[in-house]
């Protein structure tokens, strides 16, 4: 340790420590970056881009029953059942929204884009089984697409996942698939 | 210093031990025999013109009639990597370590004997790295089987929709 | 043998031992070090992993090719972006697929966007470890318009699930160009000399980094260290420029390697300089990738049900934490018949183990924060 | 103390043998007056430095409880106070319940010194700064005690670290107010106020350059004193998860923080005492100022502003400054600390003698220093605009949003 480098450490640290002030200070007169989130939105930049893969979505008119979405999904989140016989009904479309990761695959297999990612996210229930979605409402004919014409717009995206995480303060009922509506012929799979 | 002149150059030290180079898919490779492991290493890495001295993993494969460990190499000075295969029967599933040569060997032996159960004589420190100490069964292999529950916690998370 | 044998056969009478658990502010993630310290200083600290190990490579067996991507996101979930490169690519030799120029290099953007997020954090939590918490915040604050580009970009922040299997799923547009060159203004004159003259110069942190857990050239390559643990160690090995795949020999730059800046070659100050310099490169990179990215669609033809023939492959990239690699074996079925996944922080923990061996316990964490180890990719 | 109570005794018309019980009644309003104004300024500092820490990390910090987060301190308080504190199973519990209340009194006993204003003092005794580094000693067995009772390795570390740091960092401390002293030929801080002049060329930190640079000592080792960064290492977050406060919980552990906090404005009134012209008016001469009441209250103000400067610092420094290693910290205090400090006790007995032989130079050396004082403090500024002028976010100066 000799003279010349012991008073060198001395220069170092008091000039490093000097900037280092100096970049903090200087921090001190700009605006901080984050936002008061929930109370004070800036209106120049969304919370969530255009693109954002958020809570899916089933659009039941443009669904035409095809079940890719089902199978590309790699952890089986979705669940489509189709009744069998004349007039095919859909009869289920659940989604667990607490299982599903959000990759977007089913998106991309979906041929007529029925099921797309909302900008929803916030959704947080008491009990697990409330973040099941079921789609279905009563069983619906599955759309049949026109050859040549592009789909027909759907209803507008996130206005139906909204509604459902709207009411997810009541307390949780059994889901009971609703019946066919003439009851002809049985739905081809038992929900076990 | 490709796989074929390695090859060529090995054959003359261990004549009948050394099988033929295969290429499959995009990798070729040449099958060694277990006993003639630690030797085969020392050469590969200390030899003037091979000088494979980062060893990038060892992946253990279930070929359901035998089990096989691949060994690749990279040699830093050449520029070049090379792949090893060598077969292990699943009756008693034991090679020599080769964690005295390669430092980052040691941890890759350790997660080939937890999760496919080959046991590396003269390891250092042969414990599980991933399954906790008191887990029976080796995860990897293609035959394993998960219990229901493991200290009381079930394994198999229960069924909402059904599908699952 | 389990680990009290282990433990009770070093046993001494004089040493502490103190368990740095799996739930500890300084081990990055879930892994936990066994240490047996004498008063101060470290006889040893022995890592015990496991805690994160969803069993990947199991899981790899059970999904199809293409489900099998988002997997992948979760191996390193601070560069995503590679695990997705490494996989894809493997799949894509396999099949034998062309990629298309454009999806390559909006490959080749994303990467080198997400390379500069991890290394924010990598040097960020380094910093903070040593007590600083101010840098670490900075970090994060460009980390975050990374984030906002890649959510335009993909649709997620951290687990991107961005690439398909012979190209990417979606276009860049020129809201999103207008935003990356706005970042990268920002960053390389302004952020980076901010950055170095607030932590990188700063007196306490150098003397706190120089010649600790010192790793020569030799002893990096026996370690197996790879990425810029080993760069700092004076090897000049970098998969873009000594193997390279993808459309990285078009670009111009160069490859910092530690040169014992302040210190020795090879100790933690040296593996904070080179990721530093390694943020600029990329920085480099992305601009010029930007000023001429060519135009075409951005898929190749792939059928729906990938079934790759029967065959080996093993593609590596530069992830960053050093290489990353997929040794595919398939079996001509739809699913993968073993995914072997290779990463930088797994042999970088039997380095800890053995560099820790008397040194202080605070340089512990500061070893640690070096060797940018994530548990996730240790555990897989 | 004294003269005050001879004065109500006067005023009230008693007779002299009442002195007694007003003392007492004095003392204890002081004391009151001491502890209220301590807590008081530690729960402040406690949102203020947090709102600090916010906007240099470019974030904003607490905002929610009043307005600008301002009662934020109440409720961390009120909250520290209805939370239970736990004892674990196996502590010393003695120990264990003693050692947080020892470090509070260990730094509430130095406001006796801390003159607030030229009569407002607890005790002007005359070996003032020799009590200050006295009773500090108290502040470390209880940190000791404190770790060592919570009965488990961490806080063990935590305990002796901040104790060999906390003894070792005495001697600076003591050292460099040395250098001080012997100009101004007394202990007692009234006294050494007194004794500067009012205008700051005057102030000690410009009497010679041995105290120029006594005062930057002094102001690193009652850093190390106190536990703050860069020295704060018996907490060390990353190592020592919290280091000896880790097993406490509730109002036990808020007594730690309240000390914590407490003892910057110690660090930053006795650095103003000493080097910075306490209470002095500049250009009011000392008796003027004794009479009105007004200019003593003034005097009040002017010492807090200058405290509150130093302590702004001191939290400056804390989110700006990475932490030392164990060993660093012990070859920094005896390597470089006090060895330039017993120097500078030889260089400032020089120019002491030298200023009693020929007065004109100590002029001339005083207005020279005070001269760098602002070479440097406009360097400082011009780097601040070197940092803004080179990095895109633009300059907002409205300052709380």
């Amino acid at each position: 340790m000799s003279f010349s480098e012991y008073f060198e450490n001395i220069k170092d640290s008091v000039v490093s420590i000097f900037e280092g002030m100096a970049v903090t200070f200087s921090w001190m007169l700009r605006r901080p970056h984050t936002i008061q989130y929930p109370d004070r939105v800036e209106s120049g930049r969304p919370i969530v881009q255009q693109k954002f893969r958020g809570i899916l979505e089933v659009d039941l008119n443009i669904c035409t029953g095809c079940l890719a979405c089902q199978r590309t999904c790699p952890i089986g989140v979705i669940m489509v059942e189709v009744s069998k016989g004349t007039e095919r009904y859909i009869t289920r479309f659940d989604i667990e929204t607490s299982k599903c990761m959000y990759c977007g695959l089913c998106v991309e297999a979906c041929p007529t884009s029925a099921i797309r990612h909302t900008g929803e996210f916030a959704f947080s229930t008491n009990d697990i089984r409330k973040m099941v979605l079921h789609f279905v409402k009563e069983p619906v004919r599955p759309h049949k697409p026109v050859k040549d014409a592009e789909p027909p717009a759907g209803l507008p995206v996130g206005s139906i996942v909204r509604e459902m995480i709207g009411n997810r303060g009541e307390e949780y009922v059994q889901y009971t698939p609703p019946p066919l509506p003439d009851a002809t012929n049985k739905t081809n799979k038992e929900s076990s | 210093m490709n796989i074929s002149e390695v090859h060529t150059e090995l054959g003359k030290f261990f004549q009948g031990k050394v099988s033929e180079v295969i290429t499959s898919g995009k990798i070729s490779y040449f099958y060694f025999d277990r006993e003639i492991i630690y030797d085969l290493f020392l050469v590969l890495r200390d030899k003037i013109g091979m000088e494979f001295k980062h060893l990038s993993y060892i992946a253990s494969v279930d070929m359901k009639e035998h089990l096989e460990l691949i060994y690749c190499l990279y040699s830093y000075r050449w520029g070049s990597v090379i792949h090893l295969k060598t077969r292990i029967d699943r009756g008693n599933p034991h090679i020599r370590t080769i964690s005295d040569l390669y430092v980052s060997a040691e941890w890759h032996e350790r997660e080939a004997y937890d999760l496919m159960g080959i046991v590396f004589d003269e390891h250092p420190d042969l414990r599980r790295i991933m399954m906790p100490d008191d887990f029976e069964g080796h995860p990897l292999r293609k035959d394993f089987v998960e219990k229901d529950n493991y200290h009381g916690i079930p394994t198999k998370r229960d069924k909402i929709l059904g599908r699952f | 043998m389990t680990l009290e044998e282990r433990l009770n056969a070093v046993k001494k009478e004089n040493e502490i031992l103190l368990n740095m658990g799996p739930q500890h502010p300084s081990t990055h993630g879930v892994i936990r070090f066994i240490v047996r310290a004498d008063g101060e200083i470290m006889v040893e600290a022995l890592p015990v992993v496991g805690y994160l190990h969803r069993g990947i490579e199991k899981l790899a067996e059970m999904t199809p090719y293409p489900g099998f991507i988002p997997y992948t996101d979760r191996v390193d979930y601070l560069a995503a972006m590679f695990c997705n490169h490494a996989f894809v690519m493997g799949v894509e030799r396999l099949l034998g697929v062309e990629v298309p120029k454009r999806a390559e290099y909006l490959r080749m953007i994303a990467s080198e966007l997400n390379r500069i997020a991890s290394h924010l954090i990598s040097l960020g939590s380094m910093a903070m470890d040593i007590g600083a918490f101010t840098p670490f915040l900075h970090g994060i604050r460009e980390r975050e318009l990374i984030n906002d580009i890649t959510e335009m970009l993909c649709g997620s922040r951290l687990t991107y699930n961005y690439m398909r299997i012979g190209g990417v799923s979606n276009d860049i547009n020129d809201n999103i160009l207008k935003k990356i060159n706005d970042f990268l203004d920002r960053f390389l004159p302004g952020f980076i000399e901010e950055f170095n003259r607030l932590i990188t110069y700063n007196e306490i942190l150098v003397k706190r980094c120089i010649n600790i857990a010192t790793i020569s050239s030799e002893e990096a390559i026996n370690f197996g260290l790879v990425g810029p643990n080993l760069r700092a160690s004076g090897v000049k090995w970098d998969l873009r420029k000594n193997m390279p795949y993808s459309i990285y020999p078009e670009f111009k730059f160069d490859i910092p390697v530690g040169e014992g800046f302040k210190g020795s070659v090879g100790d933690s100050y040296d593996r904070f300089v080179v990721r530093v310099k390694e943020m600029e490169e990329s920085a480099k990179i992305i601009r010029q990738a930007i000023s001429n990215i060519p135009d075409g669609e951005i898929m190749a033809k792939v059928p729906k049900r990938v079934k790759p023939p029967v065959g080996e492959v093993y593609s590596a990239v530069e992830s960053a934490r050093g290489e990353l690699g997929y040794h595919i074996i398939s079996d001509g079925s739809e699913n993968p018949y073993r995914c072997k996944i290779r990463t930088g922080s797994f042999s970088a923990m039997k380095a800890i183990h053995i560099k820790s061996q008397g040194c202080f316990i605070a340089d512990l964490v500061v070893l640690i924060a070096s060797m940018d180890i994530v548990a996730p990719e240790i555990d897989r | 103390m004294l003269e005050l109570s001879d004065k109500i005794l006067e005023s009230f018309g008693l007779s002299s043998q009442y002195s007694l019980v007003v003392i007492i009644i004095l003392f204890f309003v002081y004391g009151l007056f001491a502890l209220t104004f301590g807590s008081l300024f530690a729960g402040i500092t406690s949102w203020y430095e947090r709102r600090i820490a916010g906007r240099m990390q470019s974030r904003i910090g607490p905002n929610r409880v009043g307005y600008q987060g301002f009662w934020q301190w109440l409720a961390d308080g009120l909250k520290c106070w209805f939370k239970e504190d736990i004892i674990p199973k196996d502590t010393d519990s003695v120990l264990f319940r003693i050692a947080p209340y020892l470090v509070f009194t260990g730094v509430l006993c130095t406001f006796v010194v801390i003159p607030f204003a030229p009569s407002v003092v607890g005790s002007d005794m005359n070996v003032g700064l020799v009590y200050i580094i006295a009773i500090t000693a108290l502040v470390v067995a209880g940190i000791l005690m404190a770790g060592w009772a919570s009965d488990s390795k961490w806080t063990l570390f935590g305990g002796i670290r901040s104790t060999a740091q906390m003894i070792s960092y005495e001697i600076p401390v003591a050292l460099s107010l040395i250098v001080v002293v012997i100009p101004a030929g007394t202990l007692s801080l009234q006294k050494i106020i007194i004794s500067q002049g009012g205008a700051p060329y005057n102030w000690y930190i410009f009497h010679n350059p041995a105290a120029f640079v006594a005062f930057f000592i002094y102001f690193t080792s009652a850093l190390a004193e106190g536990n703050r960064t860069p020295f704060d290492l018996p907490e060390a977050e990353s190592e020592l998860v919290a280091g000896y406060n880790t097993e406490y919980s509730g109002m036990r552990f808020l007594f730690f923080l309240f000390a914590e906090w407490m003892n910057l404005y110690v660090i930053g009134g006795i650095a103003t005492a000493v080097f910075l012209g306490g209470w002095r008016i500049p250009g009011i001469a000392y008796e003027v100022q004794m009479e009105s009441i007004w200019l003593q209250f003034a005097g009040f103000i002017v010492y807090l502003i200058k405290a509150l400067i130093l302590v702004n610092v001191i939290i400056w420094l804390r989110w700006t400054l990475p932490r030392l290693r164990i060993d660093q910290l012990m070859i920094m205090c005896y390597k470089y600390l006090v060895p330039i400090s017993i120097l500078l006790i030889i260089v400032s007995i020089i120019f002491t003698i030298l200023y009693e032989s020929v007065p004109v130079v100590g002029l001339v050396v005083r207005l020279l220093l005070f001269l760098l004082g602002v070479v440097i403090m406009i360097y400082f500024s011009y780097r601040v605009y070197y940092n803004i002028r080179n990095f895109p976010d633009k300059t907002y100066l409205k300052w709380m949003i």
